[in-house]
């Protein structure tokens, strides 16, 4: 179980860092890094019955999450070559006190909730809201286009944490909802990253803001 | 009988009225002045004259005066008098008298447009404004009456006399009238029936192109509203109706006398007002005529 | 029959990218869209049986919004054939800022559209909600390359922008139903089912506050997809930029599948008897959008913008008429129906419009009437459809909304609707009436008479309104009260 | 009322066949010959049955909500009879001016549709009168409300048209949402549509917040019938909209407010005291300001169009007579107060509705209906000119037209009240007579700039000296109001006991009394009758005196006499501004009349320009200000809408987490 809690505060802290790094390239690697250590969570969270389904998908999650996608992200960046430093609309040090603050509200939101029995390890609950939310402060605190998709990642990170206690209830839905979700993230959007830096000659988002009232 | 009477009085007497307003002018101004039955005279040179028409005119001109003088002569239907009640009376009369008076005087305004002459226009022009002004005033004073004598109809509410004291509230009335009387038939001091300045007048510059049997009419129809307004004063404040027929023939036309005579001191001390006082002093007597009739539904 | 639904259109994806010529792909697609509302037509005949063990089933909310993406589809099918025989590939400029694009390849873009109704088909016929996610998902891919018709950089921008917002929202929906599967979480039990079915008589037991914070997360999520405000701002954009024909599918058909996403969130809060929850959040959502959609339509430039915020304000009245509840559900059904009809016809006249004008400024689009009459006068019509005038359908159901909103005691939220759809009145009054009246402008040649394509879909749907604000046959009011039913009671 | 169906049934195939017909010559025979032949049709419906009788059909609806319930009451009976007079009316004007060669700016093709919409208003007309249930009467309202908008632009390539209708329309469906949230909450409060059902479960149950749906309704219908302050659309539709589409709706459409309010009163059962008191102070201020900024204007079209609004205002003034009778237990008040408001909206339609086609005669003949274009016309086109007169006397209330019998009517409502107790009842009656003086006062200054100005005197322009008559077939609906104005006015007894079967109809009135005051008013409008022939008598009397006079004494034309100028011109005639120059000295505020004096600098400057114009002060001051504030809060709240797509996500996540904080 200690190993099990280490994991997550390890994966809270690379969802911290997430928000404090400047460069592209860093965050690529981080993406790495939470792919793999989330690939150890569905073994960890294993009921004793089925190892056999939670070694398949973490095998699944290590492909695409820790290997597959941030390959992608990285092929991706050194083909477009775009300016490798991040430019913020919040600061870094902003940025972090929103994590942190993600942090405690996912702390609060657990003591709102009545959590079923032995259905959650401790910790996993705010590990994964507070990963949704840092997630989406990099969609929002960003400028490029690949760093709104990487926080997107991060937060369909979350909600994959959220959902593996749940996976061995017998449904394989919910596995297959979440990586119907990153398969939209990394294709979808990288086919429309393809089509902006074609069209834009940068994936600065940033400047899309021609159509509004 | 005593209708008939009325009627007769009204419409062989009324052109008197002026000859006895104009004998008190020059009176006080130390002159002999006319004959007293001038107006019969110039209504009998009038008549017997032809006409000169303008060429810009068309049948309203011509219609304008005769409808003029039928509407007011009507008027006088609802007019009750010292005999007793007038020819046609029910409850509301009086709006049809006022209105009839409209008619009257919307047929001299479309005869005076139809000329074209600008001046005509500016006499038409005023006088719409001042008679409209004048409305509501004339029916404040008929509600004042209405209130006081608790009739609806003209006949009841005039000539009756009031039970009561004479309360001051009840003399507002009449003075009210009275100055009703003096805008209405173009008096001094809101108009100069005797000025030579078109610029200044109201109504006489309203009927500068009519001559012959049309002028006939409008001077006629002038003395039976002149007529008309006298009788409407003398009424609201002499009890003639209830005294017996003699004295009341007397009193009633001892009253038309008064008036006329009045008319003629104020027309010899005073000026004509300026156009824009004239507003003021209809709502001087509209704010004098609502202040009787607060009085009076207060009671 | 249930089970050949999704697949019709998915095979004549498939046939679409075989076919080398446009003309015969054109046929499939009407072709689809014919079939597949025949079988959905037939699904009201004879009743259907859940279908790919379990997944698929319909019930009545469900068969409502499937039978109107499938017509609204064959309208839009329809107005396709003749719409892409002007649509010419090779390089074109564009009118707005003059740079030079050119569209997507006919032949993907007629096979996302069979994609599009297969997706749509999905969500509607299913009562599981993993797959009613899978499905929603899946319209959201399937229908990006179509709003990216026009390959320019505006389309683009809001190609983007609807991506990034609606996985957003479908990312939050994800996290409402883990949440929901954490509410029904028992550890005795055979485990967690996303089955509607499994799911309701269950509903009582179910942990509360995970409920609603699994609603919440619905709510916001499916709501971003459904243009609830203020998580609506991709709708403006990518209804501007599209095609009109595909903007009439995304107003009339995938906002709606969006809302059954809500939908069935709703059934199952109100069997576990937490309907005053979500109704409260509902009410509050819709009125948010129709403020919001007033504030936006008044001094709009733009026509297709237009449009647009007033299906945010008519999904503003949706989830008001759900959340108001009572005969309010069924007003909201019926207007579901309405709208659907009515957007969809707009925006097949606006694209009538924008072939003739070359701007979607309704400023410069004038002289609709001496122009283009047919188009005009359905455009007209379509105005005052959308407003709530009678006699077309949207008066009804927005009457029977405000008058259960009364009868319930709402009397603020009363008002607001009232103020709110008048501000819209005046707000799309004015650009409606400057498009349609007064001489053409100086620089447009009068064009040749309209084609029957362009016409008759719009011209159809309009006169289903129109009927329908005269004539509801009995047959389909009980299917709306039972959809309504459906709803309100949790099954 | 199978006359009744089989009008509304021609009013359709009308309304269809000129649609179909479009772009041909023959849809302005269709559409016309619909219109003509469903009010002639629904005439006869209408007198077909006895003035008291009142039926209900309930028809086969396919809706979910509420019932087609049509019925033809007294009241219904009295308020379509001026649809159908001037339906008839306006379809063979409407088709004379718009087969004639007066149309060459208006496209062929737009025609067909305009005789749909105006089939459609007198079908949504028909059904407004005749509606007796609440969704179906929404129903009919707005069908009623949105045609006048597409007939009101069919000259849509002047801005002013297309202006006057988006104005219209906004006007009409404000008014409309007041409507469908009082009969929504009518509805929710007692859970049934049906007039009667209705009516009935108000009377029961003490109705909750009857003074807010009286609210309601009086702002819905005050926005059509143009009380003020809603009156703003009136002066800015008529003179846009073709004159027998002008015609029709000062004469029919806006007398459905009324209706509508009268229903209403019915519906609401007992008032609450204040709400008579409110209607009759809306009704005089609405009559004086309506006549004020009558008499201001310069445009013909628009002056009677004010003058609509103050005759709505008497009609008004009536319903609230009326409910204070009912309300203090003083029949007489109320029925003569509701029998007069109906007496005199049927006297204003007729009027109006003549008077208006003969603008749209002025206008074919000279092109313009400003006063400053016109004079002399009463040569040039005497049946107009005399119509018109005729129409001006009426609308004035002078005797011995209908007209002055509805004010007399009004004015013996007012009369019975003066003895109600108290100070301030007594006051406010003393006050609206007064008033309604004061409005007669006005309205006959109003009328004779009218008449006089356009027809009298010397042409102001060539087009006005050049004018020529219109054909026998324009003619003709002028000759026929023009005959039923005269006809009225020998019947106006018979007239008013018509019209007092609705005030008889009207619940909470004992009848007994009601029947005896009505009685009475007949039997005094009779004596006012014998007044009247008297001037009519006299007046041929004194003209055919004068006619052997002259004829004896001989006549000479001359130039009008100068007072010594000897070169005058049309141009020194009194004009529109001049005109009213003595009353606007005192009353500028309320007539809304705004001048400005440009001239040169110096002491003897060279050219000088006075500007007088009349715009309706409330919509300047008010409306126009009001909107143009929604629009700037609007534009400015549209920030929220940038374009960063970062930041809508930051919408969706502030959403989320507001959500979660406030709900868990």
């Amino acid at each position: 179980m200690e190993l099990f809690e280490s994991v997550l505060v390890a994966l809270i802290c690379v969802n911290l860092a997430y928000l404090a790094f400047t460069r592209l390239r860093t965050l690529a690697r981080l993406t790495a890094v939470q792919g793999i250590l989330l690939a150890w969570v569905p073994l960890l969270c294993a009921g004793p019955g089925d190892h056999g389904h939670a070694l398949l998908l973490a095998l699944a999650v290590l492909a695409i999450k820790g290997i597959g996608f941030p390959w992608l992200l990285a092929r991706t960046l050194s083909r477009l070559e775009v300016n490798p430093v991040i430019e913020p609309y919040l600061g870094f040090n902003l940025s972090l006190v929103a994590g942190v603050a993600g942090l405690l509200f996912s702390l609060w939101l657990e003591t709102r909730l009545p959590f079923p029995p032995g259905l959650f390890p401790p910790l996993l609950f705010p590990a994964a809201l507070t990963s949704i939310f840092t997630g989406l402060t990099l969609v929002v605190a960003r400028h490029k286009a690949l760093t709104q998709v990487i926080g997107y990642l991060a937060a369909e990170n979350g909600i994959f944490l959220l959902g593996t206690p749940l996976s061995g209830q017998g449904s394989v839905w919910l596995e297959l909802s979440v990586l119907l979700d990153v398969f939209v993230a990394v294709f979808v959007m990288g086919i429309a990253l393809h089509h902006i830096s074609k069209t834009f000659e940068s994936i600065d988002v940033g400047r899309f803001c021609s159509l509004r009232d | 009988m005593n209708t008939l009477a009325q009627l007769l009085a009204a419409f062989v007497l009324a052109p008197l009225l002026s000859g006895i307003i104009n004998r008190v002018k020059a009176r006080i101004g130390g002159r002999a002045g006319r004959p007293i039955l001038q107006t019969y005279y110039d209504l009998a040179k009038l008549v017997r004259k032809g006409a000169v028409i303008s060429r810009t005119t068309s049948w309203v001109f011509a219609t304008g005066p005769a409808v003029s003088l039928a509407a007011t002569a009507a008027a006088l239907l609802l007019l009750p008098g010292p005999g007793g009640p007038a020819a046609i009376g029910f409850s509301g009369d009086f709006m049809l008298m006022a209105y009839c008076l409209g008619l009257s005087r919307l047929g001299l305004i479309l005869a005076a447009l139809d000329t074209g002459s600008s001046f005509e226009g500016m006499g038409a022009s005023r006088e719409a404004a001042f008679a409209a002004l004048a409305e509501p005033v004339l029916f404040l004073c008929f509600l004042c009456l209405a209130t006081d004598t608790s009739g609806l109809s003209l006949s009841a509410m005039l000539g009756t006399g009031t039970d009561g004291a004479m309360a001051p509230q009840r003399l507002f009335v009449p003075a009210i009238l009275f100055v009703l009387l003096l805008t209405e038939n173009s008096r001094i001091p809101v108009d100069d029936p005797n000025t030579h300045l078109e610029l200044t007048m109201i109504h006489e510059v309203m009927v500068l192109d009519h001559s012959g049997p049309d002028m006939a009419c409008i001077v006629y129809g002038a003395s039976l509203k002149l007529w008309l307004f006298g009788a409407l004063t003398t009424l609201s404040v002499l009890p003639v109706r209830q005294m017996p027929p003699l004295s009341a023939w007397g009193t009633f036309l001892g009253g038309m006398f008064a008036v006329a005579v009045a008319v003629g001191l104020v027309e010899s001390g005073m000026a004509r007002l300026r156009m824009e006082r004239v507003p003021r002093l209809l709502g001087a007597a509209g704010a004098l005529a609502a202040l009787s009739l607060v009085l009076m539904v207060w009671r | 029959m249930l089970e050949a639904l999704p697949l019709v259109p998915l095979l004549a994806a498939l046939l679409v990218l075989a076919l080398a010529a446009d003309g015969p792909r054109r046929a499939v697609l009407v072709a689809a869209g014919l079939v597949h509302a025949a079988l959905v037509a037939g699904t009201f005949l004879v009743p259907q049986a859940p279908a790919y063990g379990g997944l698929l089933e319909l019930d009545a909310p469900g068969q409502l919004f499937l039978a109107l993406a499938s017509g609204l589809f064959l309208a839009a099918a329809i107005y396709a054939a003749g719409y892409l025989r002007h649509e010419t590939p090779g390089p074109k400029q564009d009118f707005q800022d003059g740079a030079a694009f050119e569209n997507a390849p006919e032949r993907i873009f007629t096979m996302c559209l069979c994609l599009f109704l297969a997706a749509m088909t999905v969500v509607c016929a299913t009562r599981n909600l993993s797959v009613l996610w899978v499905g929603i998902e899946a319209t959201t891919l399937s229908s990006a390359p179509l709003i990216y018709f026009h390959r320019h950089r505006r389309s683009l921008e809001a190609t983007w922008k609807y991506l990034v917002i609606c996985s957003v929202g479908i990312a939050l929906a994800l996290l409402g139903n883990i949440l929901f599967s954490v509410a029904f979480y028992d550890p005795t039990g055979p485990g967690a089912s996303m089955q509607l079915a499994d799911m309701l008589p269950r509903a009582g037991m179910a942990a509360k506050p995970w409920l609603k914070a699994a609603f919440i997360f619905i709510l916001v999520g499916y709501g971003s997809k459904m243009g609830l405000a203020p998580m609506h701002n991709w709708l403006p954009d990518a209804h501007s930029q599209s095609p009109s024909l595909v903007s009439a599918l995304l107003s009339g058909a995938l906002l709606n599948c969006a809302f059954l996403g809500i939908l069935r969130a709703e059934q199952v809060l109100c069997a576990a008897g937490m309907a005053d929850f979500s109704g409260e959040l509902l009410v509050l959502f819709g009125l948010i959008s129709m403020g919001t959609a007033a504030i936006f339509v008044v001094g709009q430039g733009d026509y297709k913008r237009l449009l647009a915020y007033s299906s945010v304000e008519h999904m503003g009245i949706l989830a008001l008429g759900v959340g108001i509840g009572g005969g309010a559900t069924f007003g909201a059904m019926l207007h579901a129906v309405n709208h659907s009809l009515t957007k969809g016809a707009l925006f097949l006249v606006s694209g009538n419009i924008l072939a003739l004008y070359h701007t979607r400024s309704c400023h410069d689009a004038r002289g609709l009437s001496r122009a283009l009459p047919i188009t005009s006068a359905l455009w007209m019509a379509g105005f005052l459809a959308i407003v709530g005038s009678p006699p077309f359908g949207i008066f009804v159901s927005e009457l029977t909304i405000l008058k259960a909103m009364l009868a319930g005691g709402h009397p603020v939220a009363a008002t607001l609707y009232l103020v709110f759809l008048a501000i819209i009145f005046v707000g799309m009054s004015a650009p409606v009436a400057r498009m349609v009246q007064g001489p053409l402008p100086p620089a447009t040649r009068q064009p040749a008479p309209e084609h029957w394509l362009a016409v008759a879909p719009p011209l159809a749907l309009l006169a289903a309104t129109l009927v329908f604000g005269l004539y509801l046959p009995q047959a389909m009011t009980a299917f709306l009260n039972r959809a309504a039913a459906a709803i309100s009671m949790g099954g | 009322m199978e006359l009744f169906g089989v009008s509304l049934v021609l009013y359709l195939l009308g309304a269809l066949g000129a649609l179909c017909l479009t772009g041909r010559e023959a849809a302005n025979r269709v559409g016309p010959a619909g219109a003509l032949a469903g009010s002639l049709v629904g005439l006869a419906s209408v007198f077909s049955t006895p003035a008291s009788a009142a039926s209900l059909f309930v028809l086969p609806w396919g809706l979910p909500i509420g019932d087609l319930a049509l019925g033809l009451d007294p009241a219904s009976r009295l308020f379509l009879l001026p649809v159908y007079v001037l339906g008839a009316a306006c379809a063979v004007s409407g088709a004379a001016s718009l087969g004639g060669p007066h149309e060459e700016h208006c496209g062929q093709d737009r025609r067909g549709p305009h005789w749909f919409f105006f089939n459609v208003l007198l079908l949504g007309l028909s059904l407004v009168m005749a509606a007796r249930d609440a969704v179906c009467f929404l129903v009919a309202w707005e069908i009623m409300s949105l045609a006048p908008f597409f007939l009101i632009s069919l000259h849509d390539d002047e801005v002013e048209v297309r202006e006057a209708a988006w104005i219209y329309l906004v006007a009409a469906h404000l008014g409309a949402v007041c409507l469908i949230a009082f009969f929504a909450a009518f509805w929710a409060a007692t859970g049934v549509t049906g007039f009667d059902a209705l009516a009935i479960a108000a009377r029961q149950g003490q109705l909750p917040g009857a003074s807010l749906l009286f609210f309601l309704a009086l702002t819905g219908f005050g926005a059509k019938a143009g009380f003020v302050p809603f009156h703003v659309w009136l002066p800015e539709a008529h003179p846009a909209a073709p004159s027998h589409v002008s015609a029709m709706l000062s004469g029919a459409m806006i007398s459905a407010g009324v209706y509508g309010l009268w229903r209403a009163l019915e519906l609401l059962g007992p008032a609450a005291p204040w709400w008579g008191w409110a209607l009759l102070g809306l009704g005089l201020a609405t009559a004086l300001s309506g006549i004020l900024q009558a008499l201001a204007q310069g445009n013909i079209k628009r002056l009677l169009a004010y003058s609509s609004v103050e005759n709505m205002g008497l009609a008004c003034l009536g319903l609230g007579l009326g409910c204070i009778g009912r309300q203090t237990g003083n029949e007489t008040m109320a029925a003569l107060g509701l029998a007069g408001a109906v007496f005199h909206v049927l006297n204003h339609a007729a009027f109006k509705g003549l008077l208006f086609l003969c603008a749209g005669e002025v206008l074919h003949a000279v092109g313009s209906v400003r006063l400053a274009h016109l004079g002399g016309l009463g040569k040039r086109l005497p049946v107009v000119g005399a119509c018109f007169t005729l129409g001006a006397l009426g609308i004035a209330g002078l005797p011995p037209l209908s007209g002055f019998a509805g004010e007399l009517v009004l004015a013996l409502a007012i009369l019975s009240g003066i003895d109600l107790p108290g100070l301030l009842p007594r006051v406010g009656m003393s006050g609206a007579l007064a008033a309604l003086a004061a409005v007669g006062g006005f309205a006959l200054a109003a009328f004779a700039k009218a008449a006089g100005l356009a027809f009298l005197g010397e042409p102001r322009t060539p087009a006005a000296a050049n004018a020529a008559p219109a054909g026998r077939l324009a003619l003709a609906p002028l000759l026929f109001l023009a005959g039923c104005i005269l006809a009225a006015a020998a019947f106006a007894p018979m007239l008013l006991s018509l019209a007092g079967q609705a005030a008889l109809a009207f619940p909470g009135l004992d009848p007994a009394p009601a029947r005896a005051a009505l009685a009475q008013a007949a039997d005094i409008l009779q004596s006012a009758g014998l007044v009247c022939l008297g001037i009519v008598a006299l007046t041929l009397a004194v003209l055919f005196l004068r006619s052997r006079l002259l004829t004896a004494h001989g006549v000479r034309r001359e130039g009008t006499w100068g007072c010594g100028y000897t070169a005058p011109s049309s141009r020194i005639q009194y004009g529109a501004g001049s005109f009213v120059e003595p009353t606007a000295k005192i009353l500028r505020l309320p007539m809304g009349l705004s001048r400005r004096l440009d001239m040169d600098a110096g002491y003897f400057p060279a050219r000088g320009t006075l500007t007088v114009t009349s715009p309706d002060q409330l919509k300047l001051r008010f409306f126009t200000p009001l909107f143009e504030v929604v629009a700037r809060t609007c534009d400015a709240l549209k920030v929220v809408q940038h374009g960063r797509v970062h930041l809508y996500i930051l919408y969706v996540l502030a959403t989320v987490v507001l959500l979660l904080a406030w709900k868990l």
